[in-house]
C-alpha cells in the first residue's frame, strides 16, 4: 500500500485511455457496438460499486440486482414525466436507489455472514417477485416499463413526430453515433458509451479513493476484526451501512444508466440470478481489487453477447477449410460449446478459473505474471491489481 | 373447514418436499460450510436419474414401416416395448413402477456422483473463501444442467407414479369430515412418508453414531481433527456423498409432482438456502422445522381469503417469513453461534 | 474516589456463578493487579468493564460514569482499552495498519465517514504509530502482515495498537503470556516508563508472578467469583489463602 | 497518417448492400422455452433456405403471393444472425441491439412470450427497423403495446377465447361453474380477461380468478379450495412449464374424476402448444384448448411446410415454428413487392395485405393494429396418439370473422401505433 | 547426518534414538522458517526447545506433526522406526505423535465431553476420560460446558487432557504453562513427571525456561530456524552465557 511502484494518477490515466479506446480495441472482436461497449462500461460501475461493499468489509449482498432495478425505474419513470434529459433521471436513480439501500441494509447489517446474505436476496426476491406481478402499475410488470407516445414529460416541448423521443444530455442523444474507418475497421463512436465512460472513470476513481482513505481501511478492519474494531472504539455499524448505501448507489447509476442508453426497465433486472451475476463478476475478476470487478463485468458482458451468437451455420464456416467430416465433427463439438450451449462455456470458465486463478483473473494474471517476470512485472500488476490484503507482502528481512 | 385441513396437508406435504431437498443441503452447508449452489443440480440429476431409468425400461426397438409414411413423407416407425415383449406382464410392472425402482438406482448413482464431486472439485475448496466456492459450484451447477440439457431437452419431462398409487385417498373420512370433503392423491402421502423415514434415518444416523460429531468438528477445524488421528477427509467425502444421495432421492421422489426439465435444481436452489439459513445454520432439526414451517405458511398465503387482504403475500410469503424470523431470532429457527457468521 | 469503581458485581453463566459479588477499587494512576486461580473470573471481570458481557446485578463506574449497559466502541471511545488473552489484531492487514487503524478512531470519533482523505496523507498518524511500533520493538516488521508472526509478537502488536490510543485506562489480559523472558522484561519496562510518562491506570490481568510483582501497586486475588485478598504486594506473598488458592505452597 | 470519415448517412437504419441483407432471429436458446426456440430457429434457417433457392421452397409454392422467386429478396442473399432472449425482455433488447448495431440486421423476429415480444417490439420501433412477432400470445402486443413497426402473425389471446367459446358450449353446455387459475402476469392476464368474457357470454358463471406466482412449481395449495369451490370446470391460464405443471397436478389431484352440480368435472387449457403437451404427457388426453397451427392440417400450404421442415429435421414443426417461418416469408414478400427496404415501404406492403396458402386459409394483416386475422384452431389432446408429437387433434376450425373484433375493442384499447420509423 | 556427534546423547553414544529429527526444512508460502533442523531424543526423555519469538520452535513442532502448514521440505522424521515424515497428520496421529498446539484449538461447537471423545475416535485410545477428569477435576466439573468458553487455563487443561486420551509415544507441548495459575503449573509438572514414567517422550517448548529446564532431560536452543545449542538441560542451566544471551535468565 504504501511505496507502491505505480502511483494512483498513474493507474488512473492508463485506466482512462484505455477505457478511451475501447471502440477502438472492441471492434476487432466484435464487440465494438454501442450496446456492449455501453455494457462494459455500466456493469463496470456496478460491480465496482459491489466490490466497495463486498471486497471490502466482506459483506456478500446478494440482492444488488435491486437497487439497479429500482435505478433503471427510477430513470424510465423521470422519462416518462419529467423530460428526456438524462441529469434528473440519473439523479432520481441514484438517490432512490440510495434510500433503498439506506432501509435494506439497515435491516440487513443487524446479521452478519450467510445471514446477512439471506436477508439481503429475501429483500430483492421481494422486489422482483411484486415488480412482476402485483406492482405492474409501477413496473409494467412481465414487459417492464417502456416510454409511450402520450407520456406528459413536462418539461420536454410538445411531441413534435409520432416516434418517441431518445434519452439525451442537452439535447445529445445518447444513441448518437458515428461510424470512423480507422485503418479498415469500423469504428464505432457512441455518445452514450462515453457518457457511460465518464461516469465509469468517475466511479473508478471515488472507489480508488475508498480504497487508500482511512473510511477504506475501517471497512478492510471490519472485514478481518470486527470484533477488535468494536473494542477500539469503532461503531462499525455506520461504516458498513455507509459501504452499503455507496454500493448501492452506485449500483442506482449503473441502472440508471441502463435506462439511460436503453429506456426499458425489466424486472428481471432484479431477480436473484441478476444478483448473483454481480457476485460472480466480482469474484471472477478478483473480489477486493480495484479492477477485477470491471475485468469480470467485461468478460461476463461479452461472454454473454458473442458466444450466444455463434450459431451452427457461424461455426461450420470456422471449419471451412477442413475436409467435409471433419469439419462437422469439430462443428458439433464445438457448437456445444456456443449459441444455446454458451452458458456451459459460462459454467466451464468459472470452475477453471477460480480452481486455477484463486482470487480471481487479476489475482492470477498477477500470480502469473510473478512466475514469469518474478520481479519487474510482477509489482506492476500487484499495484493494479492492489489487494485489499495490501500486496501480501511476505515477511521483510 | 375442508379448505383449512386440505391446506394444512398441502402444507405438510410441500413442507416435507423443502426439508427432503434442504436436508442435503445442510448436511453440506451448515456442516460442511461448503456454499454448495450445485445442490439444487443434484436434485435435478436425481430426477433425471428416474427418467433416464424410465427410459430405459421403456426402451422400444424401432422398425420401419414398408407402407405407411409419415406426414413429411419418411417411413413411419413401429415401436414396440423391448420389456415387455421379453417380460410380459412383469416388464409392464417394473415401467408402472419405476419411479420407486428407480429409487434402488439412484442411491448408489448420486452418491457416486457425490464422491466425484467432493474428491474432484469441493475438496479443495474447503478453506477457500465462501465467495469463491459459490463460484465453482454456481459454474458446476451451470455444467450439469446443461449436459442434462443436451440429452434431455429443454421441456419438461412427464413422469407418472406407479398406477396403484395415482389415485385419491379420502383424508377427511379419517378426520370425521364427510367422504369427498378432503381427498388428496395418495402419491403425495406416499412423498410424505417417504420424506419423514429419510429425515429420521438421516437424523438416527448423525445422532446415533459419532459421525455427526467428528464432522461437525472437522468443520470447526479441520487440522486439529487431523492431529487427533481422524482422517477427516473420508468422513467428509462420505456426509457429501450421503448429502447428493438424500439431494438425488429428494428429486427421484418428486417426478411425479413435477415434471422434471433441466433448470428444475435451480428453482430449487433459492429456496432450499433460505430453508436451511432459516432454520439455523448447522442445526438438521432447525432444517426440517423450517422446511415445514415455511411450506404451511406457503400454503396459507395463497389462499384467496389472505390475498384479498394482502395482494401479492403468497409471491414473497417465504422471503417475509425468512426476514421477521432473521431479525428476530439472530442464528434462525435453532441455529448454533459462531457458524458461517463471518 | 478510584477511577474504576466496581460494586457488587455479579454474573452467572447457567448453574455457574462466575462472579460472586465482586468490589474493586482502582485509583487513578496506578498498576492494578488482578491475579487468581484459573477460571476464577478475572477474564468475566474484564468483559463487564468493557461492555462484552453485562453483568446481572452491580454497578461499574468509571470516571464518574456508569459503564454497565454501554456498548464496547462507546466505552472504548470513554477512555478504555483492552488488550485480549487471546491476540484479537486484524490478520489481513499489515501490522503498521493496525496501529493505524486505533489512531483514526480515536481521532475521528466512532463514525466518520471520509472516502476522499488517504491514507497515505496521515502523516501524523503514521508517524505516531510507527513511534508505537517502536517502542514494542516493531518498527522493522511494520510492512509485515500481520497474519505471519509468531503469537507473541502478536501480543506486542496488540498491546502497541492498545497504546496507540493513549487511553485513560488500560485493561491488559495476561500481557506477556507466551513471551519470551526478554521481551517480557521489555514489556514490564514499557509498562513502567508509560505509567512514569503520562497519566494512565493499568488493570493487569497475569499469571507470571514476576511481571504482577514488578508493575503492579495493587494486587486483588480472584477465587471462586470474588476477591478474596485486596492488598500491596508485600503482603500477599505471604498471605496463607493467596498461597493456598494460586500460588501453591511449592512457590518460593 | 490513417484517414477518418463519417460513413455516409443512409435514409434508413441498416441499409443493405448489394449483395446481401441480413436477418436477426432472436430466440430463446437458455431457460425454459429454450426448445421452443431451438424449433424456431430451425424455421428461420427453413425460410432462409427456401428464400435463397434452396431446398423444396416449402410454402413458397403455396404462398398466394408470387413475388418471392427463391433469389433471395430483391437480388440480395437472405443472411442471418441468431441470438439469445433468454426469455427476458432486458436480454433480449441487448441481444437484438447487437443484432441491428453490430450486425445490421434489418429485420428482427422471434421471442417465445409476450413480455418479450413487446419490450422488442419497442426496440425496433425506436431503431427504425421491422420487428416480425414470434410466439406472442397476450393481446397487449397489437393493442395497448402495437407499434408502427410491428407486424404479429400469431394469434392473441381474444382470439383463442373467441374460437374455444362455441366448442366449449358445444361440449359442455352453457350452464357451467368456471374456476381460473392465472398466471399473475401481463399475458396471463389478458387470456384470463379474454376467456373469462367469452365464457361468461355463453351463460357461464365465473366463480373465482386466482392469481399464481409465474413458477410457482407445485400448485397444490391453488388446486385443492377448487375442490369444494362449487366450480365444475377449471380454466388454467398458464402457458410453459406452469401450464405442465398446473394441468398434470390438477389431474393428479382428481379434478377430473369429479362430479360437481351433477356433471363432469372438465379442464380447459386456453393456449395450447405440442411442446408442452409433450411435458403435461398422459394429463393433456381429452383437454380442450386452441392453437394457431397444426401439423396435422390437411391444407396444401401445411403439408408442403411439414414435409420441407420434417424432412429437414426429421420430425414435424411446431406451431413456433410455423409462426416463424411464415413471419419470415411474409417479412420478404413484402419488400419484395414494395421493392424497397426501407421499413416505412415494408409497413405499407404489409398493412391490408391479403394472403391465403400459409397454412391458416385466408388471412389478413390489419392496418390498424398490424394484427393477422384467420382461422383458429380448437384442439383436444388426443387419447390414443400415434407418436410422440402426434398428441393434439383439430377438433374444430373457428372461421376467422368469428375471432375478428374491432381494433378500438376495449381488451384493446389505449396505446397508438405511431408511425413507422426508418430510423436514421 | 552431519553432526550426529553432537547430536547424540553423549552418555549413550551406541543407542539409537527413539525419535528423531534430521536436517528439517520447511516453509510458509515462500517465507524460509524452519531452516535444517535436526534432533534425537531417547525413549521417555523429556526435551526443553527454547528460544525466543519467532525463532521456529512453533514451526518445528508442527512439522513433527505433520499439520499442513509449514510445508517441509526437507528431511526426515523417525519415530520409534517409523517414518513420519511421509505421513499425514492423522497417520502420524496414529503412530503415536500428539500436539498441545499453542492457541489450544478446542473446537468450538463442542462441549468438553466431546473435545474428549473426539480424541479417542481414532484408536489407539490412552486415558479413559475419567482419569482425565481426576487429573484435571475442574474439566469434570465443567464437561457439559461449550469447550471454548472455559476460562483460557482451563483451555490449556483440556488441550493437555485431550493429548492424554490417545495412547502416544511422543507428547509435543507447545507452551503448556501459558496462562496457568501458579497452583496448576506445579499440578501439570507433576503429570509430565507421571507421563515421563509412563515411557512417553516429550518435547516441551516454553518460555518458563526455568521451569522447562527443571523438567528436562535435555535442552534445544532454536535462533532463526536453526539449533545454536543442544545439550543436557543440567548443561545449559550451569551455561550462563547461554542462558543470558538466548533466554534471559
Ligand atoms: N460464556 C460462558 N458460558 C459458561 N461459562 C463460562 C462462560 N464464560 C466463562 N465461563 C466460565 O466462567 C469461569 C470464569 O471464567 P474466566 O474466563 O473469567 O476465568 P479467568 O479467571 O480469566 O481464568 P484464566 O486465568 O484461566 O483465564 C470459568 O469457569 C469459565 O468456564
Ligand atoms: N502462517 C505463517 N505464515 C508466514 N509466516 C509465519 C506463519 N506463522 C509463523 N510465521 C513466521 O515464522 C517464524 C517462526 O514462527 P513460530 O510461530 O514458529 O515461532 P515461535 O518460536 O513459536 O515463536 P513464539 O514464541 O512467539 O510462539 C516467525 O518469524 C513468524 O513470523
Ligand atoms: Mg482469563
Ligand atoms: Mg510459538
Amino acid at each position: 500500500m504504501f511505496g507502491s511502484k505505480i502511483s494512483d494518477t498513474t493507474t488512473l490515466i492508463l485506466f482512462v485511455i484505455v477505457v478511451a479506446l475501447i471502440p477502438l480495441l472492441a471492434a476487432p472482436l466484435g464487440a465494438g457496438y454501442p450496446a456492449l461497449m455501453q455494457f462494459f462500461a455500466i456493469f463496470g460501475i456496478l460491480a465496482i460499486g459491489f466490490n466497495i461493499l463486498f471486497g471490502l468489509t466482506g459483506y456478500l449482498s446478494f440482492g444488488h440486482a435491486a437497487f439497479l432495478g429500482v435505478g433503471s425505474y427510477s430513470a424510465v419513470w423521470m422519462f416518462k414525466l419529467l423530460s428526456m434529459n438524462v441529469i434528473p433521471a440519473l439523479i432520481l436513480s441514484i438517490l432512490i436507489a440510495g434510500v433503498f439501500a439506506l432501509i435494506i441494509g439497515f435491516v440487513s447489517l443487524r446479521r452478519s455472514g450467510i445471514y446477512f446474505s439471506i436477508l439481503t436476496l429475501a429483500f430483492a426476491q421481494m422486489s422482483y417477485k411484486l415488480a412482476y406481478s402485483v406492482l405492474t402499475p409501477i413496473t409494467n410488470g412481465e414487459t417492464g416499463l417502456q416510454l409511450a407516445l402520450d407520456d406528459p414529460r413536462i418539461l420536454d416541448s410538445a411531441r413534435t413526430s409520432g416516434q418517441l423521443p431518445t434519452p439525451n444530455l442537452f439535447g445529445l442523444d445518447m444513441n448518437a453515433t458515428r461510424v470512423v474507418d480507422v485503418l479498415g475497421l469500423e469504428v464505432q463512436l457512441n455518445f452514450g458509451y462515453f457518457f457511460s465512460a465518464a461516469f465509469l472513470v468517475l466511479a473508478f476513481w471515488i472507489a480508488m479513493r475508498i480504497f487508500r482513505s482511512p473510511f477504506g481501511l475501517m471497512l478492510k478492519a471490519v472485514k478481518t476484526n470486527q470484533n477488535r474494531l468494536n473494542y477500539t472504539g469503532v461503531n462499525t455499524r455506520p461504516y458498513t451501512l455507509a459501504a452499503f448505501v455507496i454500493s448501492g448507489m452506485y449500483a442506482g447509476l449503473a441502472g440508471g444508466l441502463l435506462a439511460c442508453m436503453d429506456p426499458l426497465a425489466g424486472a428481471e433486472r432484479m431477480v436473484w440470478t441478476a444478483s448473483g451475476e454481480i457476485v460472480l463478476m466480482t469474484i471472477l475478476g478478483g473480489a477486493g481489487t480495484l479492477l477485477g470487478p470491471i475485468i469480470g463485468a467485461t468478460v461476463i458482458k461479452f461472454a454473454e453477447a458473442k458466444l450466444s451468437k455463434f450459431n451452427e451455420g457461424v461455426v461450420h464456416g470456422w471449419f471451412d477449410f477442413l475436409p467435409d467430416g471433419l469439419a462437422d465433427v469439430l462443428t458439433w463439438v464445438v457448437a456445444k460449446f456456443v449459441g444455446d450451449g454458451w452458458h456451459l462455456t459460462l459454467g466451464l470458465v468459472f470452475m477453471l478459473v477460480v480452481t486455477f486463478l484463486p482470487g480471481g483473473l487479476v489475482e492470477g494474471a498477477r500470480r502469473i505474471g510473478g512466475y514469469l517476470g518474478r520481479r519487474g512485472q510482477k509489482e506492476d500488476l500487484e499495484q493494479l491489481g492492489s489487494n485489499v490484503q495490501g500486496g501480501k507482502t511476505t515477511a521483510a528481512e | 373447514m375442508g379448505d383449512i385441513v386440505l391446506q394444512i396437508l398441502n402444507g405438510l406435504d410441500k413442507g416435507s418436499a423443502y426439508a427432503l431437498i434442504a436436508l442435503g443441503l445442510t448436511l453440506i452447508f451448515g456442516t460442511l460450510g461448503v456454499v454448495n449452489f450445485a445442490h439444487g443440480a443434484l436434485f435435478m440429476l436425481g430426477a433425471f436419474v428416474t427418467v433416464t431409468f424410465t427410459n430405459l425400461l421403456s426402451f422400444e426397438s424401432v422398425t420401419l414401416s414398408e407402407t405407411e409414411t409419415t406426414a413429411w413423407g419418411s417411413p413411419l416407425e413401429i415401436r414396440e416395448p423391448v420389456l415387455q415383449a421379453w417380460f410380459g406382464d412383469f416388464g409392464l410392472w417394473l415401467i408402472d413402477y419405476s419411479v420407486l425402482v428407480s429409487i434402488l438406482v439412484a442411491i448408489p448413482i448420486m452418491f457416486i456422483i457425490g464422491v466425484v464431486m467432493e474428491r474432484g472439485l469441493i475438496k479443495h475448496f474447503y478453506s477457500r473463501p465462501h465467495a469463491e466456492q459459490i463460484l465453482v459450484t454456481f459454474g458446476l451447477a451451470i455444467v450439469l444442467q446443461e449436459i442434462v440439457r443436451t440429452f434431455y431437452g429443454a421441456n419438461s419431462i412427464s413422469q407418472s407414479a406407479p398406477d396403484a398409487l395415482r389415485g385419491m385417498m379420502d383424508f377427511g373420512v379419517v378426520l370425521g369430515f364427510e367422504p369427498g370433503m378432503v381427498p388428496y392423491p395418495t402419491w403425495r402421502f406416499v412423498y410424505f412418508f417417504f420424506a419423514v423415514v429419510v429425515i429420521g434415518g438421516v437424523f438416527a444416523f448423525l445422532q446415533f453414531t459419532t459421525f455427526g460429531m467428528v464432522v461437525r468438528a472437522g468443520m470447526a477445524d479441520r487440522e486439529t481433527v487431523g492431529l487427533l488421528g481422524i482422517d477427516i477427509d473420508k468422513r467428509f467425502t462420505f456426509m457429501f456423498g450421503l448429502a447428493a444421495t438424500v439431494a438425488g432421492l429428494a428429486g427421484v421422489m418428486y417426478t411425479p409432482i413435477l415434471s422434471p426439465n433441466y433448470q428444475l435444481g435451480m428453482d430449487f436452489l433459492v429456496l432450499s438456502f433460505i430453508v436451511v439459513v432459516v432454520g439455523g445454520m448447522g442445526s438438521l432439526p432447525g432444517a426440517v422445522a423450517a422446511g415445514f414451517l415455511l411450506g404451511i405458511l406457503q400454503s396459507f398465503a395463497s389462499m384467496n381469503e389472505v390475498k384479498e387482504i394482502i395482494p401479492g403475500i403468497d409471491q414473497i410469503i417465504i422471503y417475509l417469513v425468512a426476514v421477521i424470523i432473521l431479525l428476530t431470532r439472530p442464528r434462525g429457527l435453532l441455529g448454533r453461534a459462531g457458524v458461517m457468521e463471518d | 474516589m478510584g477511577i474504576l469503581e466496581v460494586q457488587n458485581v455479579n454474573k452467572r453463566f447457567g448453574g455457574l456463578q462466575a462472579l460472586d459479588d465482586v468490589n474493586l477499587n482502582v485509583e487513578e494512576n496506578t498498576v492494578h493487579a488482578i491475579i487468581g486461580p484459573n477460571g476464577a473470573g478475572k477474564s468475566t471481570l474484564l468483559n463487564c468493564f468493557v461492555g462484552r458481557l453485562t453483568p446481572d446485578t452491580g454497578t461499574v463506574m468509571f470516571d464518574g460514569q456508569s459503564l454497565i449497559g454501554r456498548k464496547p466502541h462507546e466505552i472504548n471511545q470513554m477512555g478504555v482499552s483492552r488488550v485480549f488473552q487471546t491476540p484479537e489484531i486484524f490478520t489481513d492487514l499489515t501490522i503498521l495498519e493496525n496501529v493505524m487503524i486505533p489512531s483514526f478512531a480515536k481521532r475521528d470519533g466512532a463514525f466518520k465517514l471520509s472516502p476522499f482523505a488517504a491514507v497515505k496523507a496521515e502523516s501524523a498518524i503514521r508517524d505516531h504509530a510507527e513511534d508505537m511500533l517502536g517502542q514494542v520493538g516493531m518498527l522493522e516488521k511494520r510492512h509485515m502482515v500481520a497474519s505471519a508472526m509468531s503469537r507473541g509478537d502478536k501480543r506486542r502488536l496488540e498491546m502497541a495498537m492498545c497504546l496507540a490510543q493513549s487511553p485513560k485506562l488500560l485493561l491488559l489480559d495476561e500481557p506477556t503470556a507466551g513471551m519470551a523472558r526478554a521481551d517480557t522484561n521489555a514489556t514490564i519496562d514499557l509498562l513502567k516508563q508509560i505509567a512514569d510518562s503520562r497519566p494512565i491506570t493499568f488493570v493487569v490481568i497475569e499469571h507470571d508472578m514476576h511481571v504482577v510483582f514488578s508493575l503492579a501497586d495493587r494486587i486483588s486475588v480472584l477465587a471462586q467469583g470474588h476477591v478474596i485478598v485486596e492488598d500491596h504486594p508485600s503482603n500477599i506473598k505471604g498471605n496463607p489463602k493467596v498461597r493456598e488458592a494460586y500460588l501453591g505452597d511449592a512457590h518460593e | 497518417a490513417p484517414t477518418f470519415f463519417t460513413s455516409a448517412a443512409n435514409a434508413f437504419t441498416n441499409a443493405p448492400g448489394a449483395s446481401s441483407v441480413t436477418f436477426g432471429f432472436n430466440v430463446p436458446q437458455s431457460g425454459a422455452y429454450a426448445d421452443e426456440g431451438a424449433d424456431e430457429l430451425r424455421a428461420y434457417q427453413l425460410a432462409v433456405k427456401h428464400l435463397n433457392g434452396e431446398g423444396d421452397g416449402g410454402m413458397l409454392n403455396t404462398f398466394s403471393s408470387r413475388a418471392l422467386d427463391g433469389t433471395g429478396i430483391l437480388g440480395r442473399k437472405v443472411e442471418y444472425v441468431t441470438g439469445d432472449t433468454q426469455t427476458k425482455s432486458d436480454a433480449a433488447r441487448a441481444s437484438a441491439r447487437s443484432m441491428i448495431e453490430q450486425d445490421g440486421a434489418i429485420m428482427i423476429t422471434g421471442g417465445s412470450s409476450s413480455g418479450v415480444a413487446v419490450a422488442v417490439q419497442g426496440l425496433c420501433q425506436e431503431a427504425g427497423v421491422i420487428f416480425m412477432a414470434g410466439l406472442t400470445h397476450s393481446n397487449d402486443t397489437t393493442g395497448k403495446d402495437k407499434k408502427a413497426n410491428g407486424f404479429r402473425h400469431f394469434f392473441n389471446a381474444y382470439m383463442s377465447a373467441a374460437a374455444l367459446a362455441p366448442v366449449l358450449s358445444a361440449n359442455y353446455g352453457n350452464d357451467r361453474k368456471a374456476y381460473h387459475l392465472t398466471a399473475d402476469y401481463t399475458w396471463g392476464w389478458t387470456q384470463e380477461e379474454s376467456i373469462a368474457a367469452a365464457t361468461e357470454n355463453l351463460g357461464w358463471e365465473t366463480i373465482n380468478k386466482v392469481r399464481t406466482p409465474l413458477g410457482a412449481g407445485d400448485f397444490s395449495q391453488y388446486i385443492t379450495p377448487i375442490l369444494n369451490s362449487g366450480a365444475d370446470t377449471l380454466i388454467l391460464n398458464h402457458y410453459g412449464n406452469d401450464m405442465v405443471n398446473s394441468l398434470t397436478q390438477a389431474v393428479q389431484f382428481g379434478l377430473r374424476d369429479r362430479q360437481v352440480n351433477g356433471k363432469d368435472f372438465q379442464i380447459v387449457v386456453p393456449l395450447y402448444s405440442r411442446l408442452m403437451a409433450q411435458g403435461a404427457g398422459e394429463n393433456v388426453k381429452g383437454i380442450f384448448g386452441s392453437t394457431n397451427w397444426h401439423w396435422s392440417l390437411q391444407d396444401e400450404a401445411s403439408q408442403a411446410f411439414v414435409r420441407a421442415f420434417g424432412q429437414e429435421y426429421g420430425f414435424p414443426p411446431s406451431q413456433a415454428a410455423h409462426t416463424c417461418y411464415v413471419q419470415t416469408l411474409l417479412y420478404a414478400d413484402a419488400v419484395q413487392r414494395g421493392g424497397d427496404f426501407n421499413p416505412c415501404a415494408v409497413a405499407e406492403a404489409l398493412e391490408g395485405f391479403e394472403f391465403d396458402g400459409m397454412g391458416n386459409g385466408p388471412t389478413l394483416y390489419r392496418a390498424a393494429d398490424h394484427q393477422c386475422f384467420k382461422d383458429v384452431l380448437v384442439v383436444k389432446g388426443k387419447d390414443n396418439p400415434s407418436n410422440q408429437f402426434d398428441l393434439l387433434e383439430v377438433v374444430d376450425v373457428t372461421p376467422a370473422d368469428q375471432v375478428t373484433y374491432a381494433p378500438d375493442h376495449p381488451m384493446f384499447a389505449g396505446g397508438e401505433l405511431g408511425e413507422c420509423n426508418p430510423g436514421a | 547426518m552431519t553432526e550426529t556427534s553432537t547430536l547424540r546423547a553423549p552418555e549413550h553414544p551406541s543407542s539409537p534414538a527413539y525419535f528423531s529429527c534430521v536436517d528439517i526444512h520447511a516453509y510458509y508460502g515462500e517465507s524460509y522458517i524452519v531452516q535444517g533442523i535436526s534432533m534425537n531424543i531417547r525413549e521417555g526423555e523429556i526435551l526443553a526447545l527454547l528460544g525466543r519469538n519467532g525463532a521456529g520452535k512453533t514451526s518445528t513442532l508442527r512439522a513433527i506433526a505433520r499439520a499442513g502448514s509449514p510445508l517441509v521440505t526437507h528431511g526426515e522424521i523417525w519415530l520409534d522406526h517409523q517414518p513420519i515424515h511421509e505421513m499425514s497428520a492423522h497417520e502420524a496421529a496414529r503412530a503415536g505423535v500428539a500436539l498441545v498446539p499453542e492457541d489450544r484449538r478446542i473446537i468450538q461447537g463442542l462441549t468438553v465431553e466431546e473435545n474428549l471423545q473426539l480424541a479417542q475416535i481414532a484408536p489407539p485410545r490412552g486415558w479413559s476420560i475419567e482419569r482425565i477428569y481426576e487429573l484435571f477435576p475442574r474439566l469434570g466439573e465443567r464437561r457439559k460446558q461449550e469447550g471454548v468458553t472455559l476460562s483460557g487455563g482451563e483451555q490449556q487443561m483440556l488441550a493437555i487432557g485431550r493429548a492424554l486420551a490417545r495412547d502416544i509415544k511422543l507428547l509435543l507441548l507447545d507452551e503448556p504453562y501459558e496462562g496457568l495459575a501458579p497452583v496448576i503449573v506445579h499440578e501439570i509438572e507433576r503429570t509430565l513427571r507421571e507421563i515421563r514414567s509412563l515411557g512417553i517422550t516429550t518435547v516441551i517448548v516454553e518460555q518458563n525456561a526455568v521451569a522447562a529446564l527443571k523438567l528436562a532431560d535435555r535442552a534445544i536452543i532454536l535462533d532463526t530456524g536453526t539449533v545454536v545449542y543442544d545439550d543436557t538441560a543440567q548443561h545449559l542451566l550451569d551455561n550462563k552465557d547461554m542462558r543470558e544471551q538466548y533466554l534471559a535468565i
